[in-house]
Order: structure tokens, then sequence, then C-alpha cells
């Protein structure tokens, strides 16, 4: 078991640097997670972020690479909505990446 | 012709994971293919080598290992449904940050795309549970 | 690979048992696959789609909300037998709202559940190449 | 396309062979196993129904299941026994098998 610092609180992470209690996150759990991860946060990051935030509020789950990035194509155009795009932004990959820094479930791994 | 099982029960509250075994014996012993056995739900739970039924009760994991062993089988456990419930293999175990494992010989732990593609490669699938 | 005619056959209530979830689980990682995917509600199935779910005092995740992803997912035919509904004394209205968008149509939203007969229901299992019973 | 079903519950206690009768077409196949075997019993509840069913399709019954319960003597007529090389043969011989659970 592992922990993380946001703002003087400390943060249960599994093995991974997810998350434990999904609960306690917040924008600055966002950023030492993705700092953890060297990923430097910019605004296309959080639109990201934020996407998948409000995917996973609807949905219950986090969406499918290509179910994402069509979803942000949709939303922020379709210059974004590709999937080398979103690896740029994520080089280890949306799904396992940006749902760690988004504070969503860790994905099974199943496909 | 081939054939894709799937398992949805674990061993010995239902007769399934029993049916399912005779099952791929008598297709395999009647000339068939068996190109997966994927075991999904409670099924996950055959999977596990720290079973010890008495020794007047049939073994049923040991069973499958044989079986697989016998006929190169890939017998597939669901990733996530194995993680609900606690079945591991060295790798799984490692990620989650657990102190051991217990899958058994002949299964191993993939994604539940094995059994679609299972569904889409075998002439027929067959399905056993509760 | 092939395409086959899949069906996802559904027979159980969700929370009760596992079923419900776990099949929903297969459909989504099934849509990568790019089959030709429907799924049939029938008997307490149809209890899955029901509008207004709530687990909070149950403790468990409330993953109706899910089935409204399927559209993004291309899961489009979403089939559920009226006499089930009928026996159960619940209608269309009872059921979520369930859509695709049709990108041959400017993406207009429309609905994947079609209520069937039985007798339709009975031709519908017969269509497919795999049935995957939950 | 011809459907083998498959019923494994006790028509007394879950209504799997009930909600599979009212789905077999012509040219399908019911096979009872587990505790699905019950369903061929002689002068019960269900009997009519699978009686009914027999017009138009084929019954058959694990005889495995049939044995250890300790109903062969009591079966509807026209049910037929397989063994699971029976099983095997029948799910070759219909296009698509379908599981009532």
């Amino acid at each position: 078991m592992s922990s993380i610092e946001v703002a003087g609180k400390m943060m249960e992470t599994d093995e991974e640097g997810y998350l434990l209690n999904l609960a306690e996150w917040t924008e600055d759990a966002a950023k030492v997670l993705a700092a953890a991860e060297n990923v430097n946060m910019t605004d296309a990051h959080w639109e990201v972020i934020n996407f998948l935030r409000e995917y996973y509020d609807e949905y219950q789950i986090a969406p499918a690479v290509r179910v994402l990035t069509k979803a942000i194509g949709k939303k922020l155009g379709p210059e974004k909505g590709n999937s080398k795009y979103l690896y740029e932004l994520f080089p280890y990959g949306p799904a396992k990446q940006a749902c760690k820094i988004a504070g969503l479930p860790k994905p099974t791994g199943c496909v | 012709m081939k054939f894709a099982v799937l398992v949805s029960e674990g061993p010995y509250t239902h007769q399934a994971s029993d049916t399912a075994y005779n099952f791929c014996k008598a297709a395999l012993d009647g000339g068939h293919e068996i190109g997966r056995i994927f075991f999904y739900h409670d099924g996950v739970n055959n999977a596990t080598r720290y079973t010890v039924p008495p020794q007047d009760d049939r073994n049923i994991q040991q069973r499958w290992s044989k079986l697989a062993q016998d006929h190169q089988l890939d017998m597939v456990v669901c990733i996530a449904a194995a993680q609900r419930r606690g079945i591991m293999d060295e790798k799984e175990a490692k990620r989650q940050g657990l102190d051991g494992h217990n899958i058994a010989p002949g299964f191993h732990i993939s994604g539940l795309g094995q059994l679609i593609e299972a569904g889409i490669e075998a002439d027929r699938l067959v399905v056993f549970g509760d | 690979m092939a395409t086959k005619k899949m069906l996802y056959l559904n027979r159980r209530a969700p929370y009760g048992s596992v079923y419900a979830l776990e099949s929903l689980e297969v459909v989504l990682i099934g849509a990568a696959f790019e089959q030709d995917v429907s799924l049939a509600f029938i008997d307490d199935g149809v209890f899955q789609l029901l509008k207004g779910q709530n687990t909070a005092a149950v403790g468990m995740k409330n993953f109706s909300p899910t089935y409204k992803a399927l559209g993004d997912y291309d899961v489009r035919k979403i089939f559920v037998e009226k006499e089930s509904l009928d026996a159960r004394g619940l209608n269309r209205d009872d059921l979520l709202d369930l859509t695709y968008e049709d990108e041959n149509e400017g993406y207009a939203e429309k609905d994947s559940i079609q209520v069937v007969s039985r007798a339709d229901m009975a031709g519908i299992i017969e269509q497919n190449d795999v049935v995957f019973s939950f | 396309m011809s459907v083998l079903h498959t019923v494994n519950k006790s028509p007394f206690e879950r209504n799997g062979l009930e909600s599979c009768l009212r789905y077999v077409k012509k040219g399908s196949s019911v096979l009872l196993i587990e505790d699905g075997v019950f369903g061929a019993l002689a002068g019960s509840t269900t009997s009519t129904a699978v009686k009914g069913a027999m017009a138009n399709v084929a019954v058959y019954a694990l005889e495995a299941d049939v044995l250890a319960r300790g109903i062969k003597g009591k079966l509807l007529d026209g049910v037929k026994l397989v063994d699971y090389a029976g099983f095997v043969d029948l799910v070759t011989q219909h296009d698509t098998t379908s599981a009532w659970l």
C-alpha cells in the first residue's frame, strides 16, 4: 500500500498508483497523480480529464478508447477526436493513465 | 466440429461445471475440437488450486487441469470476474499487491474479449450455468 | 474475422444476482468486435431496464445508467418482450430511454428499445448464430 | 435455423422450462439436463405443457441425470434419453444452442 500527499492530506493508492477511495479525488489530487506519471497538466489535459469524469458521472463507466475518441471529437472538435491526440496527452494510454488522474476505477484489463 | 464452452457457475454448489466437464470430455472423445473453455461469473472458482474435496468426492479443479493437459485446451478465466472473487495468477497478484496466487495448472487469466472471440470462431457455443 | 449474429439473452433481475451486471460487461467488451449484436430482455430481465433504480441503501453500485451508454458502443438493437412487461404490470414508459445516433440520418437520435411480441421474440432468438444466456 | 434449447432447472422451482417452451419452434429441440430432467416426469403439473410441446419439437433428457435422480421409470412417453455423446450430437445437429438457466 502506498499513498500520496495532497495539500497536506494523505490519500491511499494501490501498487499502480490508483486512488483507493475515489471519493477523495480533488483537482489537487489530479495534479499530484499526474506529476507522478510525468504528465504536465495543461488545459488540453483538463479537457479530457473533465470529460472522463462527466462521462463516468452520467454512465457509471469509463468509456472504451474508441468511444472516448468519438465522443471527444463530437464535443471538443474533430481535431481532438483521434487516438493520436489522446496518446500525445497521455503517453501510457487514455484508458490507464487518464483514468488514474481522473480518479476513475482502475480498468480491469479486460479486452 | 469446433465448440466454445462457457462455464458460468462454480464447482460443487451447482452441477453446471460437472455437466460442462462431461460434455467437453464427450465432445473430445467424439473427435470434436474445443476451441476454448471460458470461465465467467462464479465459474472462475473452478480455477483455484486450493480446493481439497474429501477423497471419495471428485476433484473438479484437477479434472479440468488434466483435461486441459491431455488435450492442450485453452481454458480462460475472466479477469474482471476473477478479481472480484479472488482468483489470481502470479502476474495479477503482483499487480494488485497481493501476497500469493492460486490459479490451477491449465487455466489462464484473460479478458472478456476471449469469450466473444471464442463465440465468433467456434461453430457452436454451449453455455453451462445456474 | 467473420461477422456473426450474436444475442445476449437476459432473463434475470439486477442486484439479486450478479448476472445482469456481468452480462452488461460482456456486451460492452463485445462491442469492440463489431459483430451484429442484439440484446433481448424477457422474464425478470425486463427489470434491468427500469427507471428510477436507487441502490444507495443496499450499498451496491447502480449500473442502470450504463445501459444509456450502449448507444455510444453502437449497440442499437434492444428487444424487450411485451408479454414479460405485461405480466409484471409494466409498460414502455417504465423503462429507461435508450437511444443511439443514426449517422445515416444526420445523427438523429433514435430509440434503441423495441418492444416486441412473444412470437417475434421467438423469431429473434432463432435468427442468431450465437446466444449468450445470462 | 434450428435451436437446441437446454433447460437445467426443475419446473417446480423455476420457470426456465415454461419460458423455454414459449419460444421453441418446429424443427428445434429441447434437452433437459441436471434438475431440468424433472420436467420429463409423467403425471406432473408440467406434463401437459411438455406433451403439448412434443407435438412440434423433440424433447430429450440427459440419461445420466435421469438415472442419478431415480426417475427413469416415471418419464413421459416420447421423451428420448441421450448420453453425453448424444448431447454433443444434438449440439452439432442444431444451428444454435440456447441455454435457459
